[in-house]
């Protein structure tokens, strides 16, 4: 992740080095310019883009200055907001798993109020090896149970990186799913299955 | 209301090669809109080329067809000049000819 | 999902031609045979007469049935030409040729669309029994180049791979 | 010059993320396009949009023939890779889009709502502003683009445009960056472009608007940013909004000196 941040970090460094004045005027301007531009429609409302949280806020920083210990201070106050399964039960149904996995709708602005989204897995992880259309932006998850086991500890960190991956990679480009609703409980339950479950295609 | 073709007859040594393109919507009669309505069939049935009254080619298309449908064939017997005619009909008969010069 | 599929709405919805619309195709099409009809001669020009049986028939044996076709042999002569992969299922570019002589019928179906035929061409004398075309799959399926020579059945075929893609919607 | 050098320097220390990418389905892809580049239903705009260009309209009956691209009255040949820039008859940056707006509503009198009815078609519903989008692109094939910086206002609507490339927010954290800000990543088996690297932002401003097989229709350049939007998670940018405008600047800055080779043919 060291890597991608520098990669940012580096390529964004630009003629003159703007000031830091400067910067907040562009970014004042920025979200006057949104206010005027942008109309909610469906999930995808302005308020939600105009109110950056922490998260976003920091990771929209240009050049991505973090030091480690800011990195680590943000991991850590990211990890306090996952929600672990009430009943201790982390694994669902594999193969509604694999349709969560499949499906990239939802919080779009062409999508309902509500409705049912998907976790889009396939659009940046490999999964299972019959699915050929799978992206590269995040690792291969190909034998994802069989190679890490069914440890508590890795049980346990796959449900929270899930829920909300900056509490591991400080701006991370993967969504926090549980953190943000976009997948319910029983989603994130299935997703875990498709990922652990031996019967898995994703383990075969 | 049908919207002309482009179409290019180009000539290589002894043979004409046409590239036709048309605007057509090749709807399938099979989809529905955004309000649940079935949207009504409306492709392109029959095409015909034709190079001095000669055909030179004779198509019959169904609805899986894509929208905006290319076509390209080759034929002898056509000279630098002479004109290629392009005409299909649609299931709702509509129509439509255009011709270019084979250049 | 950007994948195609024939039943349903794309993405941005569809909006049916409002009346005003439809009317004056119906107008300009009643003009437009006129016009047709001079240029073309007698209808016979249409050898290749659109048959409903054999475009709306379901499934390759019935397609196949349609087209009179009992048995076909499948010929190294004849070739499919395609990406194995196709991005949109709406639109996959297609080539099909024959190198048996006196080829006089060529066909493209899709085996796995619900009504496999997708054009047919009846080639005169002079045009080379070789097309391009862009033709709708609805999934990963084979597509098939007829062809009828000398009074015979002859095929090939390609399957191509209909894929999901974009960010999903 | 500097940007792009240091991007250049990273690169060569980036290490790639993945080692398998599924090298025969994107080498199939990209027989796919090759296969349907010849022929490309964008044409038919083309030739539609030159006919709206010529085609006298409004109250008065006037073309836009006399309407100011940038190059000056009537020029359409080349005017596209210089855009957007500021214009001094509006005191703003304009790109496209917004020109040709302004053009309707200033020379042909048309009202604000007829001048932008219709931006984006449908299936029985055409858009006269693609098509014209179509044809005044399609007169800057083969030369390079080249816009200004500057005026102030044009470095300004550049550095807006970059600032909002980077901002991330909305239900999924995404920013433009979030999928174009590295080298050879997909989404699926679509190639993201990394718009910070001189060579991928050439290859993909040069080749925009496109007709997209998936739509059936030729996109605008604010409609391929307008749809980004959605996808992000954000909400609904106003048409041709100077939001996206300024985007289009800081693309079009960062694919200066490519070739431009569009209306093209896309997924």
């Amino acid at each position: 992740m060291k890597i991608i941040l520098s990669v940012i970090a580096i390529s964004l460094f630009v003629t003159g080095c703007a000031t830091a004045a400067m910067q907040t005027d562009t970014g004042k301007m920025l979200v006057a310019r949104l206010e005027e531009d942008f109309s909610s429609k469906g999930p995808a409302t302005v308020e939600r883009m105009l109110n950056q949280d922490e998260v976003q806020k920091l990771c929209s920083a240009y050049p991505l200055e973090m030091s480690d210990e800011q990195m680590e201070t943000l991991q850590a106050s990211q990890l306090k907001t996952v929600k672990y399964p009430a009943d201790g039960n982390y694994l669902g149904e594999w193969k509604e798993g694999e349709k969560i996995a499949q499906n990239g709708r939802g919080m779009q602005s062409s999508d309902q109020v509500k409705g049912t989204n998907g976790g889009n897995c396939y659009a940046c992880h490999q999964l299972a090896k019959e699915e050929i259309s799978f992206g590269n932006v995040g690792p291969s998850l190909y034998r994802y149970g069989k190679l890490k086991g069914e440890s508590e500890a890795v049980v346990k960190y796959t449900w929270a990186k899930i829920y909300n991956s900056q509490a591991f990679t400080a701006c991370s480009n993967m969504p926090r799913f549980g953190h943000s609703e976009i997948l319910t409980e029983k989603q994130i339950k299935d997703v875990m299955a498709l990922l652990f479950d031996k019967n898995s295609h994703v383990n075969q | 209301m049908a919207e002309p073709m482009r179409i290019r007859a180009k000539l290589n040594g002894d043979t004409v090669e046409v590239k036709v393109l048309i605007r057509h919507d090749m709807e399938t009669g099979k989809r529905k809109d955004p309000s649940g309505k079935v949207i009504p069939p409306h492709f392109i049935k029959t095409l015909i080329a034709k190079c001095k009254e000669k055909t030179v080619l004779d198509t019959v298309m169904g609805i899986s067809v894509s929208k905006d449908p290319f076509l390209s064939f080759k034929f002898k017997g056509g000279a630098l000049g002479d004109k290629v005619t392009v005409t299909w009909v649609d299931n709702t008969d509509d129509t439509r000819t255009d011709e270019a010069t084979i250049s | 999902m950007q994948v195609y599929t024939m039943f349903d709405s794309d993405e941005k919805g569809v909006q049916v031609m409002d009346q005003g619309r439809r009317n004056a195709l119906r107008m300009a099409s009643a003009l437009g045979l006129v016009c047709a009809g001079s240029l073309l001669g007698p209808m016979r020009a249409f050898a290749g007469e659109w048959k409903a049986n054999s475009f709306e028939a379901k499934g390759l044996a019935n397609a196949l049935k349609e087209l009179g076709v009992d048995s076909y042999t499948m010929s190294g002569e004849v070739s499919v030409i395609s990406a194995e992969i196709a991005e949109n299922g709406a639109v996959v570019p297609v080539s099909v040729n024959s190198a048996i002589p006196n080829t006089e019928y060529m066909a493209i179906l899709i085996e796995k669309n619900p009504n496999p035929l997708s054009v047919a061409f009846n080639i005169p004398e002079g045009t080379e029994a070789a097309f391009t075309t862009r033709v709708k799959m609805g999934e990963t399926s084979n597509i098939l180049a007829l062809v009828k020579a000398n009074g015979k059945w002859f095929a090939a075929s390609k399957e191509v791979k209909v894929t999901l893609g974009g960010c999903g919607g | 010059m500097r940007l792009i050098a240091s991007i250049f320097a990273t690169l060569i220390t980036m290490i790639p993320l993945q080692g398998f990418a599924g090298n025969s389905s994107t080498d199939e892809i990209a027989k796919y396009r090759q296969l349907l580049a010849d022929g490309n239903p964008a044409e038919l705009w083309e030739m539609r949009g030159e006919e709206l260009w010529k085609k006298k309209l409004g109250p008065q009956s006037v073309s836009l023939e006399q309407c100011d691209l940038g190059k000056g009255p009537g020029v359409v040949k080349g005017a596209y890779v210089e855009l957007p820039r500021y214009f001094k008859d509006v005191n703003k940056v304009m790109d496209l889009e917004q020109r040709l707006i302004h053009c309707r509503i200033t020379l042909q009198k048309l009202t604000p709502e007829q001048a932008v009815a219709v931006p984006f078609g449908s299936t029985g519903n055409p858009s006269d502003i693609e098509a014209l989008v179509a044809y005044i692109t399609a007169a800057s094939r083969g030369m390079k683009v080249a816009v200004s910086t500057t005026h102030p206002k044009e470095q300004a609507a550049y550095e807006l445009g970059k600032r909002f490339f980077f901002y991330r927010a909305g239900a999924h954290d995404f920013a433009c960056a979030t999928c174009h800000s590295k080298d050879k990543q997909r989404i699926r088996l679509q190639e993201l472009p990394n718009l910070l690297n001189r060579t991928d932002a050439q290859n993909t401003y040069s080749t925009w608007p496109a007709y997209r097989v998936s739509q059936g229709e030729v996109r605008s350049m604010q409609h391929r940013l307008s749809d980004c939007m959605r996808q992000q998670r954000f909400p609904e940018p106003r048409y041709a909004s100077d939001t996206i405008t300024a985007l289009i600047m800081f693309m079009a800055k960062n694919a200066e000196g490519g070739v431009y080779d569009a209306p093209a043919l896309k997924r």
